[in-house]
Parts: C-alpha cells; structure tokens; sequence
C-alpha cells in the first residue's frame, strides 16, 4: 500500500477541541470559580495558606485514588460500589498484619491483597455470570462491611510502625505531604494508562459499544476484570492510607465513600453510561469538592448549613462552568 | 446520618480480654464491686434522682426462679458499630445466659428511627418476654414500644425513654451512664492540663441525639463555671465519626493559637489527633469521652489526648439484665438507674481500662503506660 | 420545495445553497456521494435540523420548520439512515409510537396496534412478529420495521433515504409497489439511494448535489446512468462492476473450510470451502441465514455443531477474539451495533482492531495510528473534517466507510464481509472492489455476502447460495450469465 | 442517551420473543426461593404468622412506593439520587403542617407539595440545563437534606392527629395495614402507567434511545420533567408515611433510602442504562430485600452477620435465578 496521505489532519488545523465533550471541562472553570470564591472570602481566616491547601490534598487522596480506578470502571459503562467497604476491610487486615508482626511490608501486602480479592470476586461475578456490577458491588459491600465489622467485632487496631504511618499517611517530604505525592502518582499513572495503551482504549471501547468493541477483538470480559481489580487494588491502597494516615484500622474508613468517588468520576466529565473517561478530570472533582468541604468548615457553618450550600454550589458550578465553556 | 454518635471503640483486641470479663459462673449477679460510689449528675426523663447501679442484686434464690420461665429476651439496639454497644451487647448476653435467658435477637437500627420501629415489629413475631433497648428517638419510636409494651413484653430502656411511656407500667427502667459526669471529666482534665487559662475549641455532635448533647453540654457548663479564664473561642459540629479531621483541620486553620480542643468522642477526636499532627500542634491539649484502644494508647503514651470521661458499659449491660430479671419474678425495681463515670487520665488509664472492661489492658497500652 | 438551503457544522458549509422542488404524485431521486449532503437536506425538511438560511414552501406556502412537530404538522415523515427505532422495544411498539390506538378508557389498545401491525407486515411479506423485539432483529427486519412504520402514517411528503441498503431484492421489490401505490396517491415522495438500478426503475426525476451544493436536476426519461454517475463523481467511471477472471488455485489446502456448521435455528448445515486468492460469494434471501453463519463462524454466536478447518487445521473459535487470533475478520452487517463506536473519532475506531500493532514500548505510538488513521481517510475518501471527528457525525456511507477501514488495517488471513457497501456511494463502490480485489491477489481468503446482485456477480469467483439455514447451490463465477440465475439459485430451487 | 452494546446480537429466539429480558424474571425465582427457604428454616421461629408477613408489607412499604416511581425514572435513563432525603423534608413539612393547625389535609398538601418542588427543581434542571441527573440529584440531596436538618434544628415534631396517622401509616383496615393499600394502590396505578399509557411507552422510548425518541415525535425533556416530578411526588407520600407511621416528622426518616430505592429497581429488572422497565419487578424487588431484612434479623443473627449474609444472599439469589430462568 502506498505512501500515507501527507494531508496532515490534526497538525494543518488547530487540534479540535471537541475530543471529549463540555462535561470534562467544565469541572476546571467550576473549580477555579469555587477555590477564586474562597480565596477572596476566607482570605483572612486561612484558607489560602500553604497548610490549608496542603490540607485539602491529604483529605482528598483516598477519594483522588479511588476515584482514579474508579473512572476506568465507569469508563466501561460498569459501576463499583463495594470501594468504601473495602477500604475499611482493608484498614484492618493490614493493622492486623502489622500487629501480628509481619511489619509494614506485611501490612502493604495484606491490604492490597484485601482489595484484590474483592477486585477479583467481583469480576468474575460480573463476567461469568453477566449480573448486572450494581447487583454484585451492592451485595458486596454488605459482605465486606459485615466482614469488617466482625474481623475485630468493630474494634479499631493500633498500627505501631512509624515506617508504616510515615510512608503512607502521615508522613511529608520536605513540606509535601506524602498523600500528594501517593495521588500524583496514582493520578500520572491512570492518566497514562487511559490516554496512551492500548488498555486504555479498549477499555472505553468496552463502555462505548461493548458489542462492536468484542468484534474488534476487544476481550471485554477481561477488561472489565481488569477495571474491577483496578477498583480493588485502590480501595485497598486507599485503606493503607486511612490506616497510616489515623495510624490504626478501623471499620468506619471509607463509611459512604462510594458516592463521594462516584461524584467525583461524575463530576470530573466521566459518563456513566460509558465511553468517555478522564482521569484528570475526576482528580479536579476530587479536589473540588474537598475545596467545598474544608472552606465551608472555615466558614464556620452549621452541618445543615453546610449541606445546603454544598449541593447549592455542586449544581451552580456545573451549570456556570458548563455557561462559560460555551462562550 | 447512620453514623456513630455516642461512644466508641475500644480493646477487645485480644480474645483473652473477653473471658476475664465476663461475670463469674455462680453466685449472685452484680455488678463490678470495684466501681466507687459517686455522684451521678444526670437527672431521669421525669427528674427521677438516679439510683446507684450497685444497689442492685439477684441472689441465687432469684436466679434459680428467672431460670425456671424459660425468657426470651431481645435487643433492640440504636446502633452497634461502636464499642459502647458491643460491650453492653456482649455483658447482656452473658448476664441472660446466667438468668437462663435465651437471647433470640440482636437488632442494628443503624440511628435509623424507622428501622428501629421495623426491628420491634420484626422481633414481637418471636414473642419474646424482654425488649433491652436504647432507642433512637423518644417521639418517633414511642408507638412501637407501646405495642411491645401491651402485648406484654417488658421493656428494660437506656440511656433513654420514648415518650408517653409511663415508668414501672409500660416500662421496667432507665439504665444510663452519667453523660453529664462524662462531659464534665472531659472538662476538669481540660482545665487541669491548661493550667486554667487559654483558648479552645469544641467539636460537638450536629444531631438531636440527647447522649451526645448531654455531654458537650455539660463540658461547656463545667468550662464556664469551674475555669472561668478557659474561653471557648471556636465551636463546629460534626455529622458522623468520619467528619473528626477535617473539622478540626478546619478549625487549626482558623484558629492558629488554639490550646486546647474537646472532640465529642473518641472516634473524631482520633481524627482531630491527625489534624494536629499535621499541623505540627504538639502540644495541643485534647479531651474527649470513651475510652477507645487509640484513645487509650494517646493518653498512656503522653500524647496530645491527655485525658477522658469514660462510661462503664459493660456493667451497664449486666444493670439492664438484671433489671429485666427483677420485671420477671415481679421484684420491684428503680426507675432510673445510672452507671457513674470515669475520669481517666495518663495516671489511671490502666486501672480505668480494668474498671470500664473488667479486663486488662492490651499490650500496646500497658507498654505504652511504662 | 426548498429554496436556497445553506447550512453548516461547526464553520463547515455542509449545504451551500440548494434548491429542491418535488411535486405531488412524482418520485424525486435525491443523489450525491457520500457526504454530498442529501440527507442534510433531508433533515432540514423534517425539522431535526434549522437551515441556516433558505426557506421551504408546501404547497406554494411558506412554512418555519423547527422541530420535527412542525414537520409532522405539515405531514412529513421520513424514513432515516440512521433509524429512529427504540431497540427495547417491540416492532409494534415502535410503528406505533406517539401514535398508539387507544380503549375507550384513555389506555393503550396494544391488541389493536399488533393486529394492524400484523397486517402491514404482512402486506410487506416480512416475517417477523409485531412482538419481537426490535433489537434483537437484524438490520434488513429493522429497515423494514422503519419502512412499515412510515407507511402506517398519514402523510403527503415521504421522504426515504436509502430504505433499500440492507434489502434483498425481494423486499425491495415489494417496496416498490408500495411507493407506485402512494404515488397514484399523490403523495410526494423524494428517494434518496445509491443503488442506481433503482432510481431508474421507481423515479421520476433525478436531482444531484455534490460536496452541498446543487448540480443537476433531470427528468429520469431524459438521462441514462452515465450521466448521473458523472455528475455524482464528477468525472468519467465506469470500469466499476466488471468482473475480472483471476488466477487462483483450488488444488491446495483451503485456508478455510466450513464443514456441517450448525447454530441456533438459522444455520441448519452450512459447509464451504475458500482457497488461498479466492473470493466466495454467498447469495440468500433475507432471513437466509447467512448473516447468522458468518457470526457463527467468528464466534459470536454459539456453535451447535460442525467444524471450522483454517489452513486444515480444526480450530475451537468461541470468541471474536480466538477468532481474531485464528487470523479471521468479519464486518459486521450492523455498523451501528456492531461495527461503530458511535461517540467516538475516527481514528479511534480505525485503530481499535489493530492497537497491538501500534505500540511504541509500554504506550500507543499516536503519530503511528494518526498517520494510518489518515491513510485510510485518503484511500476509503471518507469525508470528515478531520480524524478527530465522532463518528456518529459522519454520513451514513462515510460511517460504512470506516467499518471497513479497520478491518482492511489489520490485514487479515480470512476476511468476511458481511454487506460491505451498504449506503457507500457509487464511486467508492468501484474503489472498495477493487481493495478487495487486491486483498485477494495478496492470496487471502474473501467471503462476501452481499445482498446487491451486480456487487456480487463484480466479486466473487464462486457462489454459493444459500436457503433456509443450508448451502442450496454452488456456482462458479463462469457458469453464472445473468442476474436472474442467480436468483434462482436463492428461492431454493 | 441510549446504551450501546446492550442489545444482543441478536441470537434467534424461539417465538414469541419475551418481551423484557431474562432479568425480569430473575427476580422472581429469586424471590420465591427466599420466601420458602425462610419459610422452612424459620418456621418455628414465627417468620410465616400474618402478622410477620404483613410486618415485611409494612415495613418496606415506602420503599415499594418510591420503587415504583424510581422505575420511571431509570427507565428513562436517568437517576434520582433525592428521594431518601425529600422523604425527610416532606415528613418535617407535614408534621409542622398539622401542628401549626392545618389539619390532615394540610399535611398532605404540605408534604406532597414538598416532593413535587424538588422534582420540579430536579426535572428543570435536568432538561434545561442538561446537566447529568446525578449531578442534580447529587446536589439536591445535600440541600435538601441540609433543609431538613435546618428547619427544626434536628428536633423530631410529633403529630397528634390520629386521623392522618390512621391513614397515613399506622392504620389497618380490618387487618390489611392501611400502608399494604397504599403500596398496592402505587403498584397498581404504576403499573398501568408503564404498560398501558402513551406516557409509559413514551417513557421507555426516551430511554432506550433518545434521539429516535425525539425524530418519532416523543417530547423528551417534557417525559423526564414527568418522571422526576414522579420521584418527587412519590418520596414525598413516602414522608408522610414515615410521618404517620411514627406519628412524627423527622430529619432521620428516609435517610439512605435512595440505596434500597434503587437496589429494587434494579434488582426488580430495570436497566440503569434505560429503555426497560418493569413495576411489578421493582415491588418483588423491595419486598425481597425487606424478606431478607426480617428473616435474618429472625434468625438472631449479629448485625455483622445479618450484613454479610444479605449480600450473600442478593448475589446469589440474583446468579440462580438467573440460571432457573435458563432451564
Ligand atoms: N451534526 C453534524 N455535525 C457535524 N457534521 C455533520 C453533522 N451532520 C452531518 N455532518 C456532515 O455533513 C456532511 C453531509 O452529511 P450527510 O449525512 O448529509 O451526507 P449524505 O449525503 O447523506 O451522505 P451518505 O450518502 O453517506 O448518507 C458530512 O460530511 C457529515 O460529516
Ligand atoms: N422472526 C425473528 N425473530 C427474531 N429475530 C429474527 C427473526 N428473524 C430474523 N431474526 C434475526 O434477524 C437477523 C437476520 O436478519 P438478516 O436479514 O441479516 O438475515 P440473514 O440470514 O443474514 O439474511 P440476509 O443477510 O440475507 O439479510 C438475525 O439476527 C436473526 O436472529
Ligand atoms: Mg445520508
Ligand atoms: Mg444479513
């Protein structure tokens, strides 16, 4: 076959903006509009300190991380719902890992091996027996939750391994925090593996038309493994971090952090019905709705205070941010 | 939300903690003769003066007759994910099984209102004799304790009543720690530690729940009163156990000259311990009630967390059954009984942690305490 | 009658000015490449798109089309290429959508929608149930789901694009009768095809745009094929459908043979052979089952029975992957369930069969796939803006255009193509014959079914023909003299 | 948005083709297994008295009746993640209603208007605005719920009108629970709105593929603006019976019930990804999960232990139905 057509497309014109559509950039003008917003209200309390920032970042990671893997499932047209439960499994395995003297490496092994499982279980349910992931991820996080409860009977479980809490929670390099860095990581390597492999593509090919992307080959069933253990493999990390982070398991981690990744995937301009996925985009919702969090606490609100104007502000931004990205 | 309110966690961590704690085979029930007599602070839902748990007791004699009913007994609880509920849940279980009462249920209303009301239905369908309940709502759940009650079942409450309920007809008693004497230890280790002056924060419950109330109330009265040059210059609540870091992140960031900080239980304040920590305010002073492992492991070590009021559930549990065992051989009881509660600091924590579990102390915390 | 219609997509003048009239009780051909921007036009008159500019007169009035109530105000329906069928729900359903007969108390009188459906369906001579559901049929049912569901309309302005690109003979045929009826009728009726033996059969007058704007309008009497295809092309073509005897040889081990395939209730028992350089066709009815072998073939659809022999060697194909690896492609008869994926770019859907090869390391090496993506835009001319465009915005012959392309990217031993051309223009026709072609001299394997008699008889160097789920006849491309053998062959006797 | 790669390759089907896929059907057989395994195993333990039976009518009752009208929603392709908190709001609304003197009606107007203005909201938002309904949704719990906590300040209003708590929750009516009516009454006229309206099968056409939807002459924006005053609508009754039921308002009712809302439908059969919906699945689908709730809390059960077996038991009640319906 002969010589590639030289009508350079994409290269003559300017790059189209239309890849991915307004839903992905939206969540960079709500952001901006929302952390402009505090800067200038809460100025004077502290908000636009270093430490404040740096805060909203360690607040953010578990959901950042979780949220990362999380896009790749949604990206498939699937949903997980089993990661807060997870988490909280996860917690406790590696606190009793470490308790029980396998020290830190055996405390990263236990938790990521707890949320592998999980990964696991539920991708082969969902493969195999072709339920539907919001039946099987539902039923599991009963089970995980209960298995939580029950491991210790809902006794939290000291970590005593400064390495351990160092390394993943607590810790800061120079004065970035270790959990930044954990995120970035995560973040930079999702990103990579969604926009530049092969995985990547055909996992969005799964969610935009399974049946076409079998034709082309695509093995979606061992995709949609794959973005199940994805999903595990994070919540257990996140669970690390809660747990190195409050430097003991716990089964309350992660309590209703399903949604809260859920939202941020969402948010971020991931659809769910499939398809289209950013993980840059669910890092921003994650970072913005930490935002929202930590400047109402500043404020100084209510709880119920806090609600409302949380919701208020969710809607406002995406609807500004949608406004400002047609104009 | 379905989240934890009152209290918390702690160290059963090791299995053999569970045996030492439990009442001895025979003998008349009790409960820990060790606990001191003090005053209890709180008042009844109808102003009643609360009687001492340790005036009570079932002899042998007793027993035996309890035994011969064949009861069931069913708990209805507002929540168990926490180990204020499972020590009383695991002493109920124990003290029944020496009444010879068979436990046929054990319900989560996860603070869910209707749940709890759905759980009373559910467990009437095993007919049982005793409903041991701390309910979630005094008006909502009110309904459904009145049916438990005219179908004849005898309803032992804690740490609360429902409404129109009449003491002694509809219902045995009130079993309740001393929530008010709670707030106030949290206070006087607070003015202890800072010498009696400074500012501090309060992080409370955002919730109509009366137990958590009770104490960040009585935390603040005892402030005012006692230690007049402490201010209370930051106040935030909190929805659930979770909400501890980021609130008071929130707060360390406002208020960067804090001294000292009262979390309304140990589960936030853990998460409150994370925020000072990465803030770098070591020597930050935090009070809090319950005496959960981490909590205990802060105080024992010299943390920031320098002390606590703590209840005493586990007797607490065996109050309630022998409560309900008075309602079955007809023996009058008291309408409204509390359990006192501990101070707890670094200089008692190992001897607190025996008196409130009635086992020692795990490893971590007795190492920690050297 | 349309006046002056321009409009554009993002800056892109997609119309440029045209002017369109049709008159009562006259069947006017709409013609164009691909791209050309006729069922733009359409859609303008419908309502699912606003003009930018221009005006429409019914009737010597004018009339605001916005929406497609105001269309439907005006009675025009329209059968759409890209169909406006609800996959979960059912052929009756559907037909009678926003249009449902009612009981007296207000609610649905389903019994009454599938008896008249019933009836329609039988007037068309499909057999299909008005209770099937409509996503489970094959396009061809689809297509004729869409027709019955426009013809069960009160309407005067019909206007079809390309009703026939997924039918047999057969039913087209029986649609033409139809549309001779409404014609008596009065109706108005603008056709829109790329099969020209049709247009001269049914239609009246011609109308041409090229590229959006206007060429030609001629009374049908008054031109013959050449010209219009010169004016769809713009230049001189027709070596198009002439078959060309090509050497092969079929005293070697057949790349793959078929032997006894059983599946579901279509494939009764199906065997084959294809050799290295030849082209099968597989002539059938509509409902012969030849869509379904293919499927079987590839792994989609569960084998009952029979075996699959590639390069003599039996292989176990449960999946379009193992098929995949087995070094067979098939394209799929339904591009927009199977071929597309609709939301994304071209270049995405290029690239998905052939990721594997374009790795740079761990990563895709995107300078690779965007230089192969453009190469097949070129070589297919599929017009779009860019590679970067969603695919659903590309015409429906374009969007056909890229089924292929990615097939004929990752280079197969065994190609099936199942209805390749389906509403690709007639210059790219020819072109996409002649690929083919070149694929086969290569010495790979082809297998075409094909519902177009002349595509078929221009391909393939063997038929088989195939009825009621079994292989009926087998002809050599020699032995075949006219259409109307062929025809023969596939009524099964 | 329709779902692609959802419909099958169409394998031939032996005729008449079923009209709704095997999921519908699954729920069923699910069901039925629950009940007699139940039955049998509990048996002594009072599970199959009428009065327990009715107890699991009453107690999942305002479940059922959001069910229903979540059906419509996600049939539609969309997601109201609103309703638990709405029914909070609307119990509140109602209580301060009747104690402010206006009687039962009152209430009724009071909490039923409350549910059609979060619909109203919600549905405008969503089709104005065309922001993704679980953005909205997401959004409007938070403010909602925000407003629950706010009106009162967390305190519970009791209701002393025993004509609205009679009719409205605690009734029975010889011995049918008056809440048993109300769910049969929803189901029914659902029921009928999904199968035998132009609105119901306008409903699914949106859903299973809007645009054909809108070229076929369907008012889309107008059908989700429908559906979602539904939800509302329907979470505010569910207050209200919250209300009656406990002869109180309060900010605590309905929390998280847009979970087990959702877990019904779905469970019932309904595609998350729209275009199939079935009512009657959605009330087998509530009763099921309120089946399982009582039966384990029978058994005495841990809650540990009653949350793992739950999950247990959804997963695999779902995966042999599933194999039932092969055979
Ligand atoms: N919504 C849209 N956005 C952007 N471009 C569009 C859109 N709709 C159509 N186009 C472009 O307009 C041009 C004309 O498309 P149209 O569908 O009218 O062609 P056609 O003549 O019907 O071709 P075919 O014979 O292949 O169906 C094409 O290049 C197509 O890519
Ligand atoms: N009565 C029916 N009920 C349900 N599905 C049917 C029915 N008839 C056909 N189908 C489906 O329709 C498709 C077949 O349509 P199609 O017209 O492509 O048949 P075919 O055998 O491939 O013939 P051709 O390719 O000539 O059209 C298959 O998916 C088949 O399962
Ligand atoms: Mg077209
Ligand atoms: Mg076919």
């Amino acid at each position: 076959m002969n010589a590639p057509g030289q009508v350079a497309f994409g290269k003559s014109k300017p790059r189209p903006v239309q890849k991915l559509d307004w839903r992905n950039y939206i969540v960079y003008f709500a952001f901006i509009g929302v952390l402009i917003y505090f800067s200038i209200s809460l100025f004077d309390d502290g908000f636009v300190s270093t430490d404040n920032l740096l805060n909203i970042a360690r607040q953010t990671a578990m959901i950042s991380i979780m949220g990362v893997a999380m896009t790749f499932v949604i990206s498939t047209g699937e949903i997980d719902l089993s990661v807060g439960s997870t988490t909280a499994l996860a917690s406790l395995t590696a606190a009793l890992a470490i308790q029980s003297g396998f020290g830190m490496l055996g405390g990263l092994v236990a938790g990521l091996g707890t949320g592998l499982i999980v990964g696991l279980i539920n991708g082969l349910l969902i493969t195999r027996f072709v339920i539907p992931s919001f039946l099987v991820t539902l039923g599991m996080m009963g089970i995980v939750k209960g298995m939580a409860m029950w491991v210790t009977d809902t006794a939290p479980v000291p970590i005593i391994n400064s390495a351990f809490n160092f390394l993943f929670g607590s810790g800061d390099i120079g004065s970035v925090p270790i959990l930044l860095v954990w995120t970035l990581l995560a973040t930079v390597a999702a990103h990579i593996l969604l926009r530049k492999t092969s995985f990547g593509r055909q996992t969005l090919a799964t969610g935009g038309n399974e049946s076409a992307a079998r034709f082309s080959g695509v093995k979606t069933h061992r995709i949609k493994l794959m973005v199940f253990l994805g999903t595990g493999l994070a919540a257990g990390f996140a669970g690390i971090l809660y747990a190195g982070r409050m430097h003991a398991g716990r089964y309350t981690f992660g309590d209703g952090d399903e949604l809260s990744v859920i939202a941020a995937v969402i948010l971020g301009g991931t659809s769910l019905f499939g398809g289209v996925g950013t993980v840059i985009g669910t890092l921003i919702g994650s970072l913005m709705i930490g935002t929202i969090n930590n400047g109402l606490i500043i404020m100084g609100l209510d709880v119920s205070q806090q609600m409302m104007i949380k919701g208020l502000i969710i809607i406002l931004a995406v609807a500004f941010g949608k406004k400002a990205m047609k104009n | 939300g379905k989240q934890d309110a009152n209290s918390s966690a702690n160290g059963k961590s090791e299995t053999s903690d569970l045996k030492t704690q439990e009442s001895p085979k025979s003998g008349p029930i009790t409960i820990n003769p060790k606990i001191e007599d003090k005053e209890i602070l709180g008042k009844g839902p109808y102003g009643e003066k609360a009687v001492s748990a340790k005036t009570l007791k079932l002899t042998e004699a007793e027993i035996a007759k309890i035994k011969k009913g064949n009861y069931k007994a069913a708990i209805v609880m507002h929540y168990t994910g926490n180990d204020y509920s499972t020590a009383q849940i695991r002493a109920l279980k124990a003290t029944f099984k020496r009444m010879g009462v068979k436990v046929i249920a054990v319900t989560d209303a996860q603070f869910k209102a209707e749940k709890q009301v759905s759980d009373i239905e559910t467990v009437l369908a095993k007919k049982p004799d005793i409903i041991v309940s701390v309910p979630v709502d005094r008006v909502s759940t009110a309904g459904a304790f009145k049916k438990a009650a005219d179908a004849g079942v005898k309803v032992v409450f804690v740490d609360g009543v429902a409404n129109d309920l009449k003491p002694g007809k509809d219902y045995v008693s009130v079993v309740s720690g001393d929530n008010s004497g709670n707030g106030a230890a949290a206070a006087e280790v607070m003015g202890e530690k800072l010498g009696g002056k400074g500012k501090i924060g309060v992080i409370y419950h955002d919730a109509d729940f009366f137990v958590t109330k009770q104490r960040s109330d009585e935390f603040e009265k005892t402030i005012k009163e006692k230690y007049p040059k402490i201010k209370i210059v930051a106040r935030a609540g909190i929805s659930g156990p979770n909400d501890g870091e980021k609130v008071a992140s929130g707060m360390l960031t406002k208020y960067r000259d804090l001294d000292g900080l009262f979390v309304i239980w140990d589960v936030p304040a853990e998460g409150a311990l994370a925020a000072a920590r990465t803030a770098g305010k070591d020597n930050l002073v935090v009070t809090t009630t319950d005496l959960g492992t981490n909590v205990g492991l802060e105080i024992a070590s010299g943390g920031i967390v320098k002390g606590l009021g703590a209840q005493l559930p586990y007797d607490q549990g065996v109050t309630e059954a022998m409560l309900a065992g008075y309602a079955m051989i007809g023996k009058k009881a008291p309408t409204y009984v509390a359990a006192p509660a501990v101070k707890v600091t670094k200089d008692n924590v190992l001897e607190s942690w025996r008196l409130v579990y009635g086992a020692d102390a795990p490893d971590v915390i007795k190492d920690a305490a050297k | 009658m349309m006046e002056n219609i321009s409009k554009s997509f993002n800056g892109i003048t997609v119309l440029d000015s045209v002017s369109f009239s049709v008159k009562k009780g006259e069947v006017h051909a709409l013609m164009g490449g691909n791209g050309a921007g006729k069922s733009t036009l359409m859609k303008i008159l419908t309502g699912v798109y606003s003009a930018d500019q221009g005006d429409i007169f019914i009737d010597g009035k004018k009339v605001e089309i916005h929406n497609t109530d105001d269309a439907r105000n005006n009675y025009i329906s329209m059968i759409f290429q890209e169909f406006s069928l609800i996959p979960s729900l059912t052929v009756a359903q559907n037909i009678f959508l926003t249009r449902e007969s009612k009981t007296s108390l207000g609610l649905l009188n389903d019994k009454q929608c599938i008896e008249e459906t019933e009836k329609l369906l039988e007037e068309l001579d499909v057999d299909i149930h008005p209770n099937d559901i409509v996503g489970n049929l094959g396009v061809g049912y689809w297509q004729m789901t869409e027709i019955a569901k426009a013809l069960s309309q009160e309407t005067k302005i019909l206007v079809m694009d390309e009703p026939t690109s997924s039918l047999t003979q057969k039913e087209t045929e029986i649609l033409f009768s139809f549309i001779q009826r409404l014609k008596n009728k009065g109706y108005a009726i603008i056709y829109i095809s790329h099969r020209m033996e049709e247009i001269f059969e049914i239609c009246d007058r011609i109308t041409v745009l090229r590229d959006g704007k206007f060429v030609a309008t001629e009374e049908c009497r008054n031109t013959d094929l050449d010209t219009v295809i010169q004016h769809i092309v713009g230049r001189d073509s027709n070596k198009a459908f002439e078959w060309k005897e090509r050497p092969y040889s079929t005293d070697v081990t057949p790349v793959l043979e078929v032997k006894n395939l059983q599946a579901g209730s279509k494939v009764k028992d199906v065997s084959f052979k294809v050799f290295p350089g030849e082209i099968l066709g597989i002539a059938g009815l509509m409902g012969s089952g030849r869509s379904e072998t293919a499927r079987a073939i590839f792994g989609i659809d569960a084998k009952e029975g029979g075996e699959i022999l590639i390069n003599g060697e039996q292989k176990t194909i449960k999946t379009a992957p193992d098929a995949i690896d087995a070094g067979l492609a098939l394209i799929p008869e339904d591009r927009r369930m199977q071929g597309l994926i609709l939301e994304h770019s071209v270049k995405e859907n290029i690239i998905l069969p052939i990721l594997s090869k374009l790795k740079k390391g761990p990563v895709l090496d995107e300078a690779k796939a965007n230089e192969m993506a453009s190469h097949f835009v070129e070589k297919l001319r599929i017009k779009t803006d860019d590679i970067f465009k969603t695919s659903r915005l590309l015409s429906g012959g374009n969007q056909q255009k890229i089924v292929l392309a990615k097939w004929l990217a990752n280079n197969p031993e065994i190609l099936i193509l199942d209805e390749p051309t389906i509403g690709v223009d007639i210059g790219a026709k020819t072109e996409i014959i002649d690929v083919i072609r070149e694929l086969a001299d290569s010495g790979k394997a082809i297998v075409v079914i094909s519902s177009e008699f002349p595509e078929l008889m221009a391909l393939s160097d063997r038929v088989i023909a195939m009825h009621n789920g079994q292989v009926v006849k087998e002809l050599r491309r020699t032995e075949i003299h006219s259409e109307e053998e062929l025809q023969h062959a596939i009524q099964g006797n």
